[in-house]
């Protein structure tokens, strides 16, 4: 049985449709990326997983069970956490409180999950009582991540973690990531930078007007000539 | 009761009516097309109907009072006399005047800002104009009030007829400030204030200096509440700080504007006349229904129901639709 | 490029928010002629550049000029009040107003604007009104909503507030356009007709667009140049060609040496 | 620049001025605070906040005045203060009623609205409404008339340099010390204090976090309400009286400090608290001390002139 299966997911905002029927199959342990050009439904995709944006129709089940329609503090319970691509981190709070943010519904003691995470993001361990609002874009990346993280899920949504990241910070970033997935959490990404992304996946979805276009493995899926002319114009054949 | 005192009564009560028409025609200005939330006026009332007091009211003895100087009554002057009764014109003129004089600065600094702030400047502005006639006695005789206000024309008619007289007066008043607001709204004046109710921002990318907009809205629907201050003073001839309660000041006004529709000037009329209606009609009701204190709490609950419940009022506002263009298909409000 | 200056340069602007610098020491030209794109992988800062040039908001350092002027920390009116117009990306409708009465508030200065008019001289308004409306029913026709003229803004359908707001750049009379996504969530055909009135708009009326679009097909057969901009910089500017063939911006697309790993 | 200059102004100022100042200060500090918390997590002007406080004062007074003496529990003076034991026990009930009292208004009609999605500006039009409902409620109960709370002693401290203080003003400043640091401490130490600040920071984040907004909310109002309750209380026994429009006198006081600070700022408002609780008494030294609001009101306009943001709010 597969982690997370959506299927046929129709969604948008508004009057706009973004999303006209997509489906997407994470299972256990894998790292799956969602590529596409800008505006093909992506960030779409994943708030309508975590329940930001309603599913108009089709279905989203996780680990078996339907959590369509849930609202997104309920959704979060089940083991699936999510980190947006912008205003990830709550600024006014210190980096300790966003990671107890994090926690907050889980129940019990969640210090050693807390010293786990500084372990995992040697960046933060300097100086936990400072306001997440003052971190660069690397170190706030890296937070948001490890709040996501605190409720110890079995899948992570990641939107664009590398976006607006300077090179340097971005292998730093995806490195994490990796670690994440090595310690058993199901990776589920959307990402421009394709190649990085790509290259660390078990498989890839190529998402394109808001419609999947391809599936494959992720090596193959760079490799295929037809991705980068999607990405700039021309026709795909 | 006999027919004559019905008569009287309706009178009477079309006067206020009429009155209080006026202010919601004024909240109209700055709620219902422009969005601006004024809690506060009570305090364009007191200043529109002190000044017109103080303008034509000659000076009680003043042998009775210890610091009263008393600073009105410039119709003593000489300057003008052009018949029928130019300084009551001049009163209502004074009194609108005065307010504008009042919201331009406040206005100044409070529009730029979040649109909440103006809630509070204005409740600022009642709270301080009653504090000054309350403490200046030297102005307006402090607590004790203004009294012997004078008639419209003068004592031409004996008290017990001057609501017959004072009538025509108070609906003329109303059908002219009708008309212009009217007008105002419904010309491309309005339409830019309704864009500003609507989206500031996509306002101001339409090219729309938006802050000047919504101050000439916020003078405009000022002055128009002074022009009512002004019909009041001359209606019940007595003024005290304590008249201008924000209860029958403001309150009565925003839940007036709320059931008629706001946004839409007939509903503001035709609001003024039912909640006034239903004001003065509840004080016959035997025991603690009659009372003061629970016909507030209602009032109350009507705001908070139209709100929840019937956000258009009993009008609603109307939809301007132009007669060159192809006529659209029946569609539910937006 | 026939127009010998630029109607809009854009020189070393940089736009920091709490501490993150959204827009980095941006520099290009536009020109008066010219259909510009602006395109760039989410995040690289084309939508804040937007609101700097608008006027929404104002740069952190960096010059702007326009049409010989600086316009860099102007309010949006008076950018609009140079020939300076911008869309936005979710379309900003008055909700409550007509289809009709959104484009008649476009138009500036309008006589009726002034309290006064309505009142002393309502037949001069009233005149003035009536070459509006026929202007803006003319503006509608162009964008085939004449028949929800009459309807309320706020119960178009996406597509159609997204033509509203094209209608709405026509009815300013501008000089330059800053389009915002037009053609997100809008159907193919309604695609092709709002490209065929942005392109009437530069070849008729000779008015200068920047448009950010993600639907590249529209990019390329709409825009020359095009300016590519990543991280908050401008990495490369060029025909769609030199674009498409530029190392750099496959790069920026897609992340490292895609051509590398092949 | 601002401090600085009413530093300057300090050795010309009466110290009693500036201990009533202090004293105000308190009560206005913690109806500012809820008032804030509010404003900042649902993005409200809450009009009615004044009538909480007025609402508090008049379930103290049911109690301390009416219920606990027709029980016969005579209480007697604690020591030097003007009240007795019932006061201390009425202030914790009068707290939990106006508590629940805000957050059945908040489920019956603002949650309503929210889910509506309407302009916030609609939803404080809403306060306005039930600020005036409660009005009305509070004197249909107790009638207009100006009540008093028992009063048990009249004594008067003197301190050195002139200062002359009730000792209920002791009582005033340690009740609002006591809880403004209670509000520092479930904000920055409980879960649920976190949450709301997180709420205020990043409202979608913070669903995705599991926070749950409706329950934030709830929290909100619980401790906006207690704030303004024990505000209410405590103004009581400021002025020695109580009248269904005392807090509605009080908005002006409350939004000013709260503007001044920044909105959504608790720290912000109470800062902005002191300004302009001193500032107010000391105004009573030059001019007719009836004109303490009409200060408090010119201050604010005056610091929105120069910083629109508020004194403590962010620069951008």
């Amino acid at each position: 049985m597969a982690l997370l299966e959506a299927s046929e997911v129709v969604a948008g905002y508004g009057e706009t449709e973004v999303l006209h029927g997509v489906s997407v199959v994470v299972d256990e342990g894998e790292v799956v990326t969602i590529i596409g050009p800008n505006g093909c439904g992506k960030s779409t995709l994943m708030k309508a997983v975590v329940g930001l944006v309603r599913v108009r129709s089709g279905g989203v089940a996780f680990r078996g069970a339907p959590i369509e329609g849930l609202p997104p503090e309920r959704i979060v319970r089940t083991g699936l956490c999510y980190v947006p691509q912008t205003n990830n981190v709550f600024p006014s709070l210190t980096i300790r409180e966003n990671l107890e943010m994090g926690a907050f519904v889980r129940e019990g003691d969640y210090r050693t999950r807390m010293d786990e995470m500084f372990a995992l993001f040697p960046d933060l361990t300097r100086q936990p009582n400072r306001r997440a609002g003052s971190l660069s874009g690397g170190q706030r990346q890296m937070l948001a991540i490890a709040r996501a993280l605190m409720l110890d899920p079995v899948l992570l949504l990641l939107d664009e973690p590398s976006a607006g990241l300077a090179p340097a910070m971005v292998s730093t970033v995806f490195e994490r990531i990796r670690e994440v997935n090595r310690a058993g959490v199901a990776v589920l990404l959307v990402e421009q930078n394709a190649w990085e992304a790509l290259r660390m996946s078990d498989r890839g979805y190529l998402l394109v007007a808001g419609e999947s276009r391809l599936e494959a493995a992720g090596r193959e899926l760079l490799d295929d000539p037809d991705v980068a002319r999607l990405y700039l114009g021309g026709r795909a054949t | 009761m006999d027919l004559l005192g019905i008569v009287d009564y309706l009178v009477g009560f079309a006067i206020m009516a009429g009155i209080y028409a006026v202010f919601a025609l004024g909240l109209n200005v700055h709620w219902g097309f422009t969005g601006l939330f004024n809690i506060g006026i009570a305090g364009f009332f007191a200043l529109g109907a002190y000044t017109a007091a103080l303008l034509t009211t000659s000076s009680p003895d003043a042998a009775q009072f210890e610091d009263f100087a008393f600073a009105g009554n410039w119709s003593n002057l000489p300057l003008l006399d052009w018949g029928v009764d130019a300084w009551y014109v001049m009163g209502l003129a004074a009194a609108a005047l005065c307010c504008g004089l009042v919201a331009l600065p406040v206005g100044y600094v409070t529009l730029r800002l979040r649109d909440d702030y103006l809630a509070i400047a204005t409740l600022g502005i009642a709270e301080t104009v009653r504090l000054v006639f309350l403490n200046e006695k030297w102005l307006a005789n402090g607590s004790k009030g203004l009294y012997r206000i004078p008639e419209f024309l003068g004592d031409v008619v004996s008290p017990g007829a001057y609501d017959y007289l004072y009538l025509p007066v108070v609906l003329v008043v109303l059908a002219v400030v009708f008309v212009a607001v009217q007008t105002a709204v419904r010309s491309p004046w309005g339409r830019v204030l309704r864009a500003i109710r609507e989206d500031e921002t996509a306002a101001a990318a339409s090219g729309k200096d938006v802050f000047r907009f919504k101050l000439q809205a916020f003078v405009l629907g000022a002055m128009i509440m002074g022009v009512g201050g002004a019909l009041f003073a001359h209606h019940v001839r007595f003024l005290a700080p304590i008249t201008f309660d924000p209860l029958l000041a403001t309150f009565v006004i925003w839940a007036m504007l709320m059931v008629g529709g706001s946004g839409n000037n007939w509903g503001a009329v035709l609001g003024a006349f039912v909640v006034w209606g239903i004001w003065s009609g509840t004080q016959f009701l035997p025991g603690p229904l009659g009372e003061p204190s629970f016909r507030l709490f209602m009032i109350g609950v009507l705001i908070v129901s139209v709100i929840v419940l019937r956000p258009g009022g009993m009008l609603g506002e109307e939809r301007r639709t132009a007669r060159g263009a192809p006529q659209a298909q029946a569609v539910g409000e937006g | 490029m026939a127009a010998t200056a630029p109607i809009l340069q854009v020189q070393d602007v940089v736009k920091d928010f709490d501490g993150l610098r959204a827009v980095d020491h941006c520099t290009f030209d536009v020109w008066p002629d010219a259909i510009t794109g602006l395109i760039g992988p989410n995040g690289a800062g084309k939508t804040t550049l937007f609101n700097l040039l608008s006027g929404a908001l104002a740069p952190t350092s960096g010059r702007i000029i326009f049409d010989g002027r600086r316009i860099d920390g102007m309010e949006m009116h008076e950018t609009f009040g140079l020939g300076l117009v911008r869309t936005f990306q979710i379309p900003r409708e008055m909700a409550r107003m007509t289809v009709l009465e959104n484009l008649m508030l476009v138009p500036a200065p309008q006589l009726g604007e002034r309290l006064w008019a309505s009142w002393l001289t309502p037949w001069r308004v009233a005149r003035q009104e009536r070459r509006i409306e026929a202007q803006a029913l003319d503006a509608l026709g162009l964008v085939s909503l004449s028949h929800l003229a009459n309807e309320y803004a706020g119960n178009l359908s996406g597509g159609q507030k997204k033509l509203l707001e094209l209608a709405r750049t026509l009815m300013a009379e501008p000089k330059m356009v800053l389009l915002d996504e037009p053609g997100a969530g809008v159907n193919r055909i309604l695609l092709r007709s709002i490209a065929s009135n942005i392109l009437r708009a530069s070849v008729e009326r000779g008015v200068a667009f920047i448009i950010i679009e993600h639907d590249m097909q529209l990019v390329m057969a709409l825009c020359d140049p095009i300016v590519v901009m990543a991280n908050g910089s401008v990495i490369a500017q060029g025909t769609p060609l030199q674009v498409q063939q530029d190392p750099r911006v496959l790069e920026a697309y897609l992340g490292g040496q895609i051509h590398g790993a092949a | 620049m601002l401090v600085a200059l009413l530093a300057g102004l300090l050795p010309f100022v009466k110290m009693s001025l500036v201990v009533n100042g202090l004293v105000l200060a308190s009560i206005i500090g913690l109806g500012a605070i809820g008032l804030t918390l509010i404003y900042g997590i649902l993005n409200m002007a809450n009009v009615a906040h004044g009538d909480y406080m007025t609402l508090g004062a008049y379930v103290a007074l049911f109690f301390a005045g009416t219920l606990i003496p027709a029980l016969g529990a005579e209480g007697g003076g604690i020591g030097p203060f003007t009240f007795g034991y019932p006061l201390l026990v009425a202030m914790p009930l009068s707290i939990a009623a106006v508590a629940a009292f805000a957050v059945a208004v908040d489920r019956l009609i603002y949650r309503r609205l929210r889910e509506r999605g309407v302009n916030v500006v609609l939803v404080s039009m809403a306060s306005l409404g039930v600020a005036i409902a409660l009005r009305g409620l509070v004197q249909l109960i107790w009638s207009g008339d100006v009540q008093r709370l028992p009063r048990e002693s009249r004594e008067v401290w003197r301190l050195p340099m002139d200062v002359r203080v009730p000792p209920d003003s002791l009582f005033i400043a340690v009740v609002a010390i006591a809880l403004v640091a209670a509000t520092y401490l479930v904000l920055s130490r409980t879960k649920m204090g976190k949450a709301m600040r997180a709420t205020a920071d990043n409202p979608d984040l913070a669903l995705v976090s599991g926070i749950s907004t409706q329950r934030v909310i709830q929290w909100t109002w619980v401790m906006g309400a207690a704030l303004a309750a024990t505000a209410g209380v405590l103004l009581a026994v400021f002025q020695a009286n109580i009248i269904p429009i005392m807090g509605w006198k009080f908005l002006i006081p409350l939004f000013a400090a709260v503007i001044l600070g920044g909105v959504g700022s608790p720290y912000g408002a109470l800062a902005g608290a002191l300004i302009i609780g001193v500032t107010m008494e000391v105004s009573t030294q030059w001019i007719n001390p009836s004109y303490k609001p009409a200060a408090a009101f010119a201050l604010m306009l005056l610091v929105l002139l120069m910083r629109p943001r508020g004194l403590f709010g962010p620069r951008q």
